[in-house]
């Protein structure tokens, strides 16, 4: 029963801050060096140490995976909680390893489970007449056809320490890279690869390297030679490495590179979740060559605040420096007034947005897709601004870049969507064409040396609504800038005529993109084009829709999928056509009220027929997905579909 | 500060036609016509020279200035100031704006922009009370007093805003008062000269909401001698000024020095320059450790894009770090 | 070709400070004093001195106007920039009333005098022949039948100096009653009524009263001696006064006094045009006597910012304190994380929005209704909360209060629309009663003692999604709020189970109060209900609609409007019935982009065939709207009518 | 601060159940356990206690508080409390959180509260970092400083907490350090018997990500006589008291004693109660002359509707004002 190269959902959980993510980075990189492409979801706490978090890499030879799954095939933990909180996601013919200590815990001495999920779980037992405790769990999962493996990590560190001569407390720091030895043993997969992992990852620190070379090859031999893994359904084989290295990273990583790529030289950051690793990443690469020779920069400035932080970068973008902002909702409502001062000033800035669970504090480290509706009406009055969402890690670097010239190009705000999924998704990609970049600054006045002291009329109304735009220091063009209604030498006034002049010039600049964005830049289509069963949705959902799309097509079943990218303003009349033709209307998005459906009615008058959504903080998977749109095909399906999964 | 070449610059250079509303007798007009005249004498050129406004009547003091002016946000003033200096070291910023917009609304930027040491000169219009709203108390107003749109005696006490200057980290600061001109030239002119972050405060009658510290009040009409309340410090002999590699001993003595100064109110209120700490780098000085070749490349100036507008950044390093190879 | 009792719009203009707003209340109480309707409408810049104010107050003695009118019938000035702005906007049979120093002034001398007007004027004067300055406009006005006085103000002046043994600058100081005195000269009205309205402004400052008086008498004599005023078509005669004396006050005024009848203890404020008035008249009105006896008191606090308004309010809230902020949009674009606070915590506050031009700092003494979609939408993720808007003076009272019984029964923040129309706007209305305002304090938890130091389970989901509320300081219901996602007790938790339980209890009120809200708290038709055209609107046109709609019955066009006051949760259903049969649907609207037609497109899938907008920062009157109105009924109007007016 | 009745109340009446996930070791847990145990002796139950959070570790304690416990809004959590206790005088007020919570994001309000005076206690939990967000520097790191998560050295200047306090006018202000609980516990409990608004630091070593300045090197272990580099003032016969009714001279004197104090570092670092202001009316007092009744007949607790839920105002002189009669 040998599923040798196969797809595979590995999950590896512990406490935060015990190594999780690292052992999941090993992993990845040990499947990558194989070539086999590599999809890794995190699932963390908003806490540093102590609370569990989980790491899930799914594997295939044949196709790169776009969506986590909610099911496990290979369960590594060293504590108890990863078992109460995973074992039942395992699927008949996976495999649990755990720490033989973990053997039998009662669930009430695992402190940060959730009562809920006690609960839940012990009358989950209760009905099958086992006790509430990580034995009566594995028992439960042994009888579902799933095999447990206890592993004695406590002597492989022993024997590691033995070895080596250190001490145990040393030894004890690659529990790690022991579970993903353990795991690359039960996939028989090449153990070469996982020292190429290591040496990647520990680059530069041998001794460590070497002392997890040393723990992986115990864990390895031990596995291959006391556990029965026969019926164990899945292998991994290496696959040849692609021509060009394929990249590994995140979305906060990709982004970060698009800005780069861009030539955004001024970043202003607040921490925060999920939002701070862009800006860090940026403060860790803040130098580089440039093609033409010298040294290329960003600046980076943690402000102390959200206010400064977009003020500060709406400064530095008078200059003439491509310039950004990244946070997440609680910091864009923060932003909420200075965007409007971008606005009436027509200053280009990007305001990268990553959307956490939601309202207020809501759950930080989770995934939602809330503030799309604040995006696009964020601030009171009425000034043009453009929101782009991005619907994978390609995706994040290309719009991160394209970002800037929508800025410059139409002098105005734009807020980039990306969410915590897309933030701390890994996965494979192809590198990024950095060349392919283009950087198109729009209209800039030219320096007028001879205008001497003449005020420039900045704001002068034109065709196209877009006048030139000038940089601070620049000769010849004086003007001001001001929050204020204002003259075309920027001065405040009240004049209702030229109120109305500039009212409607600035409001102009918005149907100019609307026009001149083409459409493929503002949705695409995949699947069946020509299909009435057509999805209809935006963001990090996009991957999940693709495998749905895939599955129900293998089923027989065809649709489409309208991934819309550029959310304002609303590409209502080319979507037209498709509307008309879809039939049902299916909207997906992570959110309770559906607020894609509401701007998309609001733009177009067309509400959906359904509407699938899930507001656990978690993101949706392929496979929920693909039962969803099932049911929905199969007629008689509840207008809204909440996705639920209680195990998350 | 960037003087890029000390040329003939007049004040009419930095005079605007653009009507000002400013009330007949405020303040502010004493401080605009000193900017305008510290400027042209420090022979910047109008282009080169940004400056900020808070909102209130002080913020409107950009459109007034004939430079590049910005009229920002409701206490965002220095962030705005400080994104541009920090974008375009070669420009002379100035930021102005009033006491609500500084000390209130904007207190935690000021706060904070103590600790960056940026290179720009900060002017605070101190009326004691929010002019442009229709004179409620502004947090630099005593506390028990009436101005008189007031409905009750203030509620709340005052901030000193020398005192918070320099627990901020400004490494300039002093103080001026709208109707002594003369001094005030000179002050700004210091104020942009320090390389570093300046705070100035001016006391800025407002005739129209603030009936108690009025022109004749600072000038000491209600006195027995008839004296000005305020005076000049240097002109008592006070040197302000930590020198560069000042041991602990010095700092905390001059400190002291300015704590006392700092306090005092009522017949005496110092004016003048206050502190000069020149033992602490300016945040460009920091980035250009980290940043080689900054502030001759700065964000604003650095190329971008080659002629045919495409990248010209070469990532491979980082994407060396990253990939599977 | 006398109109004596007929209708009439009075203006006086001058700049800022010199009294422009006393010599329209004189006006006013002096017509009100004759049992005459009144309705005053204020213009001004955001300035402290010598820009350009004005004010219409329009009088009635049979009905209350509820709109101004564009046009003048009598205009008063006492400089010529008050001539130059709004000579022109004075009717053929109307008085120009001018001092007569300003006879001959060049435009281009009037300082603030906006560029483009005084090439607009200069053109027009060009095309007539005329020269660019009073005596052209005054003759341009002469021309189209509009009388002309010159007034020797300084005369005047002089000689009550002299009677009264006065310096000058003190009698110069009753200019503006002179301009007062002189109109109601002007209009043989009761000089008496003057006296009256002069003894109220100045109550208490007896000798100002004299002097004033005196100012007075010499004016009217003057006029009553020197002015042909034959020709004049208006005329005023007192009517007797009402049983129960009417109130003139503002809508500054009436939101202050709604909440002080709702039992609003706190309220926190940073200064900012148009709302800072309502807590700076709380500040001077914090006590008074209670019908049970003791006395009754609100606690006003100024703040450093709008950040610590809103959370300082959200904070006196859960104390149990009717507590309340109130500001315009740039303070309202800051609160906007802390509403998710309380939205997410199911905290009772109440935010008067007075709306005004915008975006960023805009037109901060103008009029817009520029916040709809940002009331709704403001906030990252999702979080219940009411949006409602007052139409006019009385309802602002009737709002004011009831804002809070929505709070506090569906325990979330209410957001209450305002704008400057009505901030500024005097109007005679009836006495208040304040005894039907009705205190509905929702569910609130009793104090459970014997519950010792269990926690309390404040968020428990019920049917209707309502918790009982609990106290701080309350003993035996000890519990936590959390901006994060909480569990029953308020303690943060991030499991999904939970998260769906309580992210749908929070909205399921909102559901709940769409059901409970009765129909006529959710929207009220005026005029002829069963006819087709149909005018939808919103907030403070309706003075404007309902006037228009008497003049297109009086041309025998019948019309009915669709005053929407509950703008979230958005009455759908209940306007179907509505929506089906108008036919065309007309969506009025102080605003560029009709943010009410894309709320009732995003909600009912239903555009307005015409958009009646104006976005100039003035409103709207009832003529303008006729007009459009009419050509709409006649065919052939474009979808989107803009109401423009360059003399504003 | 309202004690209502002296009675026995134990430390674990202000436990809680709830698992606490501060990292081990973190310098949090014993400023949560001085808090307890402060509480308790003084005899105040946990229902008249709200405690209010900012965000951050630090943030979380209200969750470990067996009491009221509000968690706010990252830098709110000053006007958050503020508005109960003056809603609800009688309540006990307690406001911690972290320096970036407090120094950063909640500088101006910090400020601002200042000039209040308001009887509540904030309690600023100083790790130099920002713990919740993984260790960036907070605004008290000093500059050019490098803990272990920063990729580049500190690059902003530190704030003085104290120094901030005394500009802003806060008239109790002391220091604790999280492993010296038994002063700690006396501190809080003068902080929340002190009339009027108090600030505590407390120095809080955190392990994960302040590697510089841990629970060793303040414990001195790399000095060489081994002795801690805190030290209690009072010990030293330090008096922080500025007296009701004190004389200019007097107050000047005391500030500048705390001034010095506020600005050692590094070897001798001093803790206990640096300054207690006796001459600033409390904001309740100046309510109270305002509103008559305040604080008894409160905004939480006046009555507004009657048995029939009719409203109680009587307004008629407000309507006589306004009315054409
Ligand atoms: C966010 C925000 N809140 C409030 C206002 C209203 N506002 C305009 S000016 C001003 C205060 C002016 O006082 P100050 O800063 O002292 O300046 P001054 O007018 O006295 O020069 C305020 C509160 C605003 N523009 N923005
Ligand atoms: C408006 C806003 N911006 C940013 C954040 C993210 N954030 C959470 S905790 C924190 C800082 C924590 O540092 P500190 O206040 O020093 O507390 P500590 O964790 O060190 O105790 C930040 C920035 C937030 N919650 N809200
Ligand atoms: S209100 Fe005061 S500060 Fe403002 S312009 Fe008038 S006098 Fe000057
Ligand atoms: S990160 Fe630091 S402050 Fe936060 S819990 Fe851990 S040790 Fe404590
Ligand atoms: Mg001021
Ligand atoms: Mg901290």
């Amino acid at each position: 029963m040998n599923h040798s190269n196969s797809e595979l959902s590995w999950r590896v959980g512990g406490p935060q801050g015990s190594g999780v993510d690292t052992a999941a980075r090993m992993f990845s990189y040990a499947c990558a060096y194989g070539g086999l492409y590599v999809f890794g979801r995190r699932e963390y706490y908003s806490n540093i140490m102590g609370r569990h978090s989980y790491y899930d890499v799914r594997v295939s030879a044949s196709r790169q995976p776009t969506s986590h799954r909610e099911t496990v095939d290979l369960l590594v933990s060293f504590e108890a909680e990863t078992l109460a909180r995973h074992v039942l996601s395992t699927v008949a013919g996976g495999v649990v390893i755990y720490n033989v200590k973990d053997e039998d815990t009662p669930l009430e001495r695992i402190t940060f489970l959730d009562r809920r999920l006690r609960e839940d779980l012990t009358a989950h037992l209760q009905e099958q007449g086992l006790p509430p405790t990580t034995a009566g769990l594995l028992e439960e999962a042994r009888r579902r056809g799933v095999q447990a493996f206890a592993f004695p990590y406590d002597e492989i560190i022993a024997a590691l320490a033995d070895k080596l001569g250190v001490h145990k407390s040393v030894a004890q720091r690659t529990l790690n890279t022991i579970a993903v030895a353990v795991s690359i043993g039960m996939l028989e997969y090449d153990a070469q690869c996982l020292v190429k992992a290591l040496q990647k990852i520990f680059a530069g620190r041998e001794k460590i390297v070497r002392l997890n070379v040393e723990a992986a090859e115990l864990a390895y031999e031990y596995v291959r030679t006391n556990f029965d893994f026969e019926h164990f359904a899945f292998r991994l084989a290496a696959n040849g490495l692609p021509e060009s290295p394929m990249l590994l990273l995140n979305g906060n990583q990709a982004s970060a590179l698009g800005k780069l790529a861009a030539g955004m030289t001024f970043q202003t950051y607040y921490p925060i979740s999920p939002a701070t690793d862009e800006s860090v990443y940026l403060e860790g690469h803040h130098t580089f060559p440039l093609r033409q020779g010298g040294t290329g920069s960003v600046v980076v400035v943690q402000t102390e605040d959200e206010l400064s932080a977009i003020t500060m970068a709406a400064g530095a973008a008078l200059t003439g420096a491509r310039s950004a902002t990244a946070t997440s909702g609680p910091g864009l409502s923060l932003m909420v007034e200075a965007l409007g001062w971008a606005g009436i000033n027509e200053v280009p800035i990007v305001i990268t947005d990553y959307q956490r669970g939601s309202p207020s504090t809501g759950m930080p480290t989770r995934t939602e897709q809330g503030d799309l509706l604040f995006a696009v009406h964020a601030g009171h009055g009425e000034f043009p601004r453009i929101v782009l969402a991005s619907g994978d890690i390609v995706e994040a670097f290309y719009d991160a870049a394209q970002a800037f010239n929508y800025a410059e190009r139409y002098q105005m705000p734009v807020i980039h969507l990306l969410d915590k999924n897309l933030a701390s998704t890994t996965m494979t990609v192809p590198p990024f064409d950095v060349e392919a970049v283009t950087v198109e600054r729009g209209e800039v006045a030219v320096a007028v040396p001879e205008n001497g002291h003449d005020p420039f009329p900045r704001f002068q109304p034109t065709e196209n609504g877009i006048s030139p735009r000038t940089l601070l220091g620049q000769p010849g063009t004086l003007h001001w800038y001001t929050g204020g209604e204002h003259t075309v030498y920027g001065r405040v006034t009240e004049d209702p005529a030229v109120r109305e002049q500039q009212m409607e010039k600035r409001m102009r600049k918005l149907e100019v993109a609307s026009r001149e964005i083409p459409p493929d830049e503002k949705f695409k289509v995949y699947g069946d084009a020509s299909v009435p069963l057509t999805v209809m949705s935006w963001g990090s959902n996009k991957g999940a829709i693709l495998e749905a799309l895939e599955l129900l097509s293998a089923d027989g079943i065809a649709a489409r999928l309208v991934q819309v990218r550029l959310l304002w303003p609303f590409p209502a009349e080319e979507l037209t056509p498709y509307l008309e033709e879809a039939n049902p209307l299916v909207v997906v998005e992570c959110n309770y009220s559906g607020q894609f459906a509401r701007l998309l009615q609001e733009c177009t008058g067309r509400a959906p027929e359904y509407l699938i959504l899930k507001y656990n903080g978690r993101p949706m998977s392929g496979q929920s997905l693909y039962e969803a749109l099932k049911r929905v095909h199969a007629g008689g399906a509840e207008r809204r579909i909440v996705l639920r999964n209680p195990l998350e | 500060m960037a003087i890029l070449e000390a040329v003939q610059v007049t004040r009419k250079a930095y005079q605007v036609e653009f009507p000002n509303d400013w009330c007949p007798g405020c303040g502010d007009f004493g401080i605009l016509s000193s900017i305008q005249q510290a400027l042209a004498g420090l022979g910047i050129l109008p282009h080169q020279v940004a400056v900020f406004g808070g909102i209130g009547c002080s913020g409107k003091t950009p459109y007034y200035v004939h430079a590049y002016g910005v009229h920002t946000l409701h206490g965002r003033v220095l962030p705005f100031a400080a994104g541009a200096k920090l974008a375009n070291p070669e420009l002379t910023v100035l930021a102005v704006g009033g006491d609500g917009d500084g000390m209130a609304i904007g207190a935690g930027h000021f706060v904070n922009m103590g600790r960056r040491n940026i290179d720009l000169t900060y002017i605070l219009f101190n009326n004691e009370v929010y002019g442009l709203t229709k004179g409620q108390a502004s947090p630099t107003l005593p506390l028990g007093l009436q101005t008189k749109s007031l409905p009750e005696p203030n509620i709340q006490g005052r901030v000193n805003s020398l005192m918070l200057a320099m627990t901020s980290g400004f490494t300039w600061i002093g103080r001026g008062y709208s109707y002594n001109v003369k001094q005030l030239v000179r002050l700004i002119q210091e104020a942009v000269r320090h390389p570093g972050l300046s705070y100035l405060e001016v006391l800025q009658p407002c005739p129209t909401y603030n009936n108690l510290h009025t022109k004749e009040w600072y000038g000491g009409k209600d006195r027995p001698n008839g004296q000005p309340r305020w005076y000049d410090v240097q002109e008592e002999g006070y040197d302000p000024v930590i020198p560069e590699g000042a041991d602990e001993e010095t700092v905390q003595a001059k400190l002291a020095q300015f704590v006392e100064k700092a306090h005092e109110w009522g017949d005496r209120i110092p004016t003048g320059v206050l502190l000069v700490n020149r033992n602490i780098s300016t945040f460009e000085e920091r980035l250009a450790e980290r940043i080689p070749g900054y502030p001759a490349s700065s964000p604003a100036k650095r190329p971008i894009a080659d002629g045919e507008g495409q990248s010209v950044a070469v990532l491979d390093a980082f994407f060396a770090e990253l990939a599977v190879e």
